[in-house]
């Protein structure tokens, strides 16, 4: 367990109806207020409404990036099927579970952990205030527990509840501050150290899918088209209602053969544009995936992986899309895949892939997954990054010579002709063509447009964001997307008791960079794949691109657990370097 | 009327824009007979009547014979994949009101695995003219029933004994789902349906023209088709209901008139700039 | 160019109403009854009707299976549209170009091959027949040089024409005739051996689909629900006309999405299902595939690859959706692929395909090609191979329990229960489920689902089908697929130039036999990759999941040309064993 | 009504199958007062009325909360992929024509992603019966506006001025395309329901229920539903010709009564097992 000074991990469980989720996003935004850093991340059961709810929240002083190994504290306002979720709650001997008498015995998987236990009568606070709900109390035993200043609470009950009445917000108000004192029996192991002070507006509040949704707008999509799937329904949720801001606009449609084609055609016809699905949409876009390739149109498709296979497990998060995004389509079909590794990251890895997408004209799959989609992070504000170059447009051709579409550059990337454009008529084709975008089955033709297609993928300079690097020595981590937290806490712990090692995230997954990848891992000797899939598809997919050194291990565990810090470095020792 | 590979001079013109100028140097695959011929001619004469500038043209298929159509236009082409042609031009469209986008392609394409679209292209009532060149067959398959096929024609090895299936039409579809425009046209007539199309491209919304273009190689009996149009009454034409209690009875070789026109509006995304990203983010500072 | 004798390559050319294709198919059927083999692939242009076409024909006393490095003798009926598929015809300076003057000169691209070039009067000499066709000149021509016997010509003809007529018979027989004579002054060159006698019967003529479809019906497929799409359709004709002889039936469907769905709800029934598609049906099909995986239910998809990415070029062949069949489904979901080598491996490939997938109640994908798939051969009468077993199924569960369909049993095939079967009712599901099949999110199941789709097909015996192996030495050929062909003669050639050298075909590329590739490697130290895939896509997943030697080389090429033998055979050198 | 896990001795037995030798013993995951209990209810009922051995019908469904109710019956089920569950039926059917086939989801499986099948379906009629739960949303994805939710609905972000799109009316092209057996039903009135699920299992061909069934959850408004619904005037029922006028007339609140029962002979394959498997070798022997 870490040290309770600069960082606590809690859980808040509870059915449905008891509001385990407000609470934890109230106590998330109030943090950072009081210039901490926060997680939070949820898990849901089947129920559609009123099922069980679990809400997993680490502050911490410093930035945070990954939920640790232990939950400190459980806080149950009842123990509703809980079987369902237990194991996504990691408990130890060392924790603190906080229950309500009234809700009945703690189960048996509770008591198992080991975990100290006590009683505090929640909705017995709670009703001591007239219009309290046991919820506010248990806010405020959190916030208690951690030393949460009340100013910052205040406030944030003041926002979310703003429209709910004076009344509503004193009552609230007043069921916190019972918890906030009972908390004061508790003591002070989980205080927080106070964090760095930060001007106003510099820490953020945000869940990795509003993270993508920003993302997208800040690299230049301006139309979407989209099918609604959990866990990407956020994505396009925020996006539905920024767009509109910036001259842009989402539209809902039937399904997703019609939204990867919307953008397709919306693309085409020169605005950058972007879907977002989860894996049962994205083998629904494959066909059309391959219309983009060939076609040479720019479009961004997000996949917030969940577990799979078929419709899987869809509110739980998984790293097992990775085959079908790389290899997924028919034919050779050369295109872009990109993955966020964390919170932050979504925004600009999808900004990234869509100035890809837009410079290369092809299309971009971003991988993202319900855990960073759904989590919810304090950060510091991203930077704003802006990308020099845009789609390669035609402008008319002179007097004497025919516009090609799909001519033969050196770069491979065909100047694109935007409809209205006076003398570049053409046909875009998703039948192998010549240079004029005429359907052709000559092999000259057909080669000479693989060439080209793959050509302008391998050649252009991706620079330093293929991958984080971070840390020296000869072993390394390698991993990618949401197990980049983990896997960086564990290697913060093994540096901490004096070992080396590099950890490797690849954001840049097609095309692949072979030459940056040597020199990234030049002098390693040992290699750890940390992956969150059952079939071991990163590995499989590093093997086939990379040359791996001889001591390779691979950590892959499917979803819906997420790795602990804890596993990772289980696999360091005997490894160990000075 | 094929043009010189290099865009002309008179075409930049408005009023001087002959069909020609619509046409490109590119030699259709199509079967001698073919009644797509006829549809690309009457469609390069309705885009010379109507004057519109080439580059500002959009016309999207799909894949068959027909949705071959495109690539024999000098406006701005989109051949897609099988059955998508109508999402992908809808999502042109919405992002580019600007441009007059026209959609083509045939009765395999656009009832079979584009029956969906089809459905929601109508209800959408975008402003796009949707034109189907039907042959009650797959042609670039080489002859199999499509959703229009009568059910007992027997000419496909894989429905030997006919395929016993109500067949689908097109035109009630689009007046239960919400076509705004709607009407039958014969490819053997190409100067009712060059006409008829300029009336489909004006009218706002969705604009549905059925074609009975017929495919000799598959389905030789179509030959006779000629001898076996009648025009669409008048009568038949005077609003909603009659349009559809007209459907109703015929039996799908009537052509040459315009249904119905309706007075939906047509869908259009609301983008009103009125912030820089900036503002957006102000949601998640703290 | 390869000795006379024993085998020779003819091309026919012409514009679609030439008719080319239906004098190469009787040249081929007569060959076969002459006692030899024959191979015949043809070459169609865009055109719907009246375009273009070859046939390209090799005439052998040995079994056959790929074409020579060059065509031998190319007969025109005219020269149109030669320019589109001139690449497609290997012509030499050893080669004899036949024209008729009435079609005007001939082209450039075949001047430039040097091949020699004589003129012969089709027109003229079929004109002098009333009623007389220049094809059946052409026919008499091509029998003539290679020493075809009249009487199997005179039958195939009298099969062919039986419905035209008597006089159209006699006008084709005479101009037919005068075609043979007219060969006679062109020289033995070109004439064969003669062929070993089998009794009549025991050689067929039968193109790749027909024999994949005779292969789904011999593993028992009683139901097909199938799209229309080049080059499959000819699968599902045959499958049509022959399944309800047998009891079974062919459905032609609105989609591919309704194809896919309509055979796992077959298949659910309990009765052997298959659908066959090529690469874009293939991407439609992909999220159901998954349905299938986790759901456990057997279906057999046949993809018979054309040119890609997207519509790509339909009429002609290309290796490349491998990628796509083995990883192309979203989350981890374990499966079969399979591809025939040969135009009879259709049959054995096929049948064995829906022999596992019913045995391992898991998807089955089977890759075949254009080039398998339209190429008519004369082969020995496949054996009938019966295989042992049949799908696990469930019978009433005892009075006091309950049936499990996914329990988590030691061989992870679960028995299944057919509807009908009282007691054992239960809900096939896509979600992730516990053993009896209500969904669960829990990690627990998940992992012990995944865990048990993964085990039953690891751990099955597969046997010596999973691969075909031949010869020895430390130097292997590795090929899959239609490259096969080519690659064993390129082997023969080796060996009879004294060469050793093994040929590696993999039959089951799904799941991997990493123990079975290492034994039969055992002692390579080089190895050559060929495939016919632009993006090596066949090299990258044997990098993921076997282990090559240090010196292992790649020989890829997309389509639409094949590999030739000189190809193969001129990567070996620099390489030679004793 | 709940079963016990282990099946009962007494529903092996014609005439003593209770309803709850149909219900399964899995805890339903709808929030409380949703509508599909009381399909589920009712279903179960139709399927006691009918006496069905449990293991001869199958109940085939997509992805939605109410295409959870497959796993809530004992008989065999399928619960498929999003949209997909009506081809997925039609094979089961076509493969094992003496099951009884059910087939069941929500309006945005059937008429959004799953509308092309639901076309092809009505125009194939095999025999099976395709109960709608309708309640004008996506309830399973939180929210959204389903292809019947009416264009001013402003409940979901996605859409948050509405749709704007005219609502898919399923009964109007159920019939329009060849559906042998219409109903529509309220899920307020199981009794109902029950008796006309019995009639449409009966009716040979496809049949199509439609039934509103309320999501409190998401459009909390159709707890109104109960007050608002009226009975189908018998005039409407009398023939194809007056269900079809009287659906295009009507406002979706009409419900209790079958509309149309047709005569059409439902699609079946041949099969005639004739030959072994030698004799189609035959063809290929030289
Ligand atoms: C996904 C997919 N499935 C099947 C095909 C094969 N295919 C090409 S065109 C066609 C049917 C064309 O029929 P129609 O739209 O009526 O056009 P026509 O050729 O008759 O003009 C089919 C099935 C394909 N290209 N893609
Ligand atoms: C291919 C695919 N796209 C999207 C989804 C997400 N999804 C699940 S259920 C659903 C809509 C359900 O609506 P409806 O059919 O009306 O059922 P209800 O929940 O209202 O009963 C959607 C969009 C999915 N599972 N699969
Ligand atoms: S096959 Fe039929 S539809 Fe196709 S080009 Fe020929 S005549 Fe026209
Ligand atoms: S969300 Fe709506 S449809 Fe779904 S279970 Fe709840 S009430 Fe029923
Ligand atoms: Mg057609
Ligand atoms: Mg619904």
């Amino acid at each position: 367990m870490e040290g309770a000074g600069s960082s606590v991990s809690i859980a808040l469980a509870g059915s449905g109806g008891a509001g385990a989720i407000s609470v934890a996003t109230m106590l998330v935004d109030a943090a950072g207020m009081a210039q901490w850093y926060a997680l939070m991340t949820r898990s849901v059961g089947a129920q559609i409404r009123g099922g069980e709810t679990a809400a997993l929240l680490r502050f911490s002083t410093e930035p945070v990036a990954a939920h640790g190994d232990d939950v400190q504290v459980l806080l149950a306002f009842d123990w509703q099927n809980l079987d369902r979720y237990a194991a996504e709650i990691p408990l130890s001997v060392g924790s603190l579970v906080i229950g309500d008498q009234e809700q009945g015995a703690v189960p048996e998987a509770i008591v198992a952990s080991g975990a100290r236990h006590i009683e505090l009568p929640l909705k017995q606070l709670a009703k001591a205030v007239p219009g309290g709900r046991p919820n506010m109390v248990g806010m405020g035993i959190v916030a208690g527990l951690i030393g949460l200043p009340l100013e910052p609470l205040n406030s944030v009950l003041e926002k979310f509840l703003a429209d709910k009445g004076d009344k509503v917000l004193a009552a609230s108000r007043q069921a916190m501050h019972a918890g906030y004192e009972a908390a004061a029996a508790l003591g002070q192991e989980y205080r927080l150290l106070p964090g760095h002070r930060l001007p106003s507006g510099r820490r953020w509040s945000i869940t990795g899918n509003q993270a993508t949704g920003l993302g997208a707008i800040r690299g230049g999509i301006r139309f979407v088209a989209a099918y609604p799937i959990t866990p990407a329904t956020e994505v396009l949720e925020w996006l539905a209602g920024a767009l509109p801001k910036v001259g842009g606009a989402l539209v809902q449609v039937e399904d997703e053969l019609a939204a990867i084609n919307q953008v397709i055609g919306a693309s085409y016809g020169g605005t950058p544009s972007l879907t977002a699905t989860a894996g049962p949409g994205l083998s629904l876009m494959i066909e059309s995936l391959g219309l983009a390739v060939a076609s040479e149109t720019p479009v961004v498709v997000v996949d917030i992986m969940r577990g799979g296979p078929s419709t899987g497990i869809p509110a739980k998060s998984e790293q097992a899309d990775l085959n079908i995004a790389i290899h997924g389509l028919h034919g050779d079909a050369p295109h872009l895949v990109l993955a966020p590794n964390t919170v932050a990251d979504c925004l600009f890895t999808t900004q990234w892939a869509t100035h890809l997408s837009e410079t290369l004209q092809a299309p971009a799959v971003v991988l993202s997954d319900q855990s960073l989609g759904q989590t919810k992070a304090v950060l510091d504000m991203p930077a704003g990054i802006v990308f020099p170059t845009r789609r390669e447009v035609a402008s008319a051709p002179a007097a004497d010579q025919k516009y090609l579409r799909y001519a033969d550059t050196p770069s491979g990337i065909s100047p694109m002709a935007i409809p209205g454009t006076r003398g570049c008529q053409y046909t875009a084709d998703g039948l192998e063509h010549d240079p004029s975008g005429a359907p052709s089955s000559r092999a000259e033709d057909h080669l000479t447009q693989l060439n080209k297609r793959a050509r302008k993928l391998d050649t252009y300079d991706y620079g330093d964001h293929w991958a984080d690097l971070e840390g020296e020595g000869d072993m390394a981590i390698l991993t990618w997307g949401s197990s980049t937290g983990a896997a960086r806490e564990a290697a913060r712990r093994w540096r901490e008791e004096g070992g080396k090692v590099r950890v490797l995230s690849i954001r840049l997954l097609l095309p692949v960079q072979p030459e940056r990848f040597q020199r990234a891992l030049a002098g390693v000797s040992r290699v750890l794949v940390v992956e969150q899939s059952h079939g071991a598809q990163f590995y499989r997919y590093l093997r086939a691109y990379y040359d791996l050194p001889q001591q390779t291990r691979v950590l892959h565990q499917p979803g819906p657990l997420p790795f602990r810090p804890r596993q990772i470095c289980e696999q360091l020792p005997g490894w160990r370097t000075t | 009327m094929i043009r010189d590979p290099l865009p002309q001079q008179h075409c930049a013109d408005a009023l001087m824009r002959d069909p020609g100028c619509y046409r490109s140097d590119v030699k259709p695959v199509w079967c001698p007979g073919c009644g797509d011929y006829s549809v690309l001619s009457a469609l390069v004469n309705a885009l010379s009547a109507l004057q519109l500038p080439p580059e500002e043209v959009a016309l999207i298929s799909g894949i068959g014979c027909s949705s071959r159509i495109p690539t024999y236009l000098s406006v701005y082409g989109f051949h897609g994949v099988h059955g998508r042609a109508l999402p992908l031009a809808t999502g042109l469209k919405l992002a580019r009101p600007d441009l007059t986008v026209l959609v083509a392609g045939g009765d395999g394409d656009g009832f079979s695995i584009g029956g969906n679209h089809f459905l929601h292209a109508c209800r959408r009532n975008v402003d796009m003219t949707y034109i189907i060149m039907d042959n009650e067959v797959y042609g670039m398959t080489k002859g199999q029933a499509s959703p229009t096929t009568a059910p007992d024609w027997r000419g496909s090895e894989l429905t030997p004994a006919g395929t016993g299936l109500t067949p689908f039409q097109p035109l009630i579809l689009a007046l239960a789902t919400g076509a705004n425009f709607v009407a039958r046209c014969f490819s053997g007539d190409p100067a009712n349906l060059a006409d008829i199309l300029v009336e489909a491209i004006r009218h706002p919304g969705f604009s549905v023209v059925q074609i009975l273009s017929p495919c000799p190689t598959f389905r030789p009996e179509q030959r006779q088709w000629k001898n076996q149009v009648r025009a669409i009454p008048e009568s038949a034409a005077t609003d909603f209901r009659s349009a559809a209690r007209f459907l109703m009875e015929d039996d799908g070789l009537s052509v040459g008139r315009i249904l119905y026109r309706g007075g939906r509006k047509p869908f259009m995304l609301s983008q009103s700039r009125h912030s820089d990203i900036g503002d957006l983010e102000v949601e998640f500072a703290l």
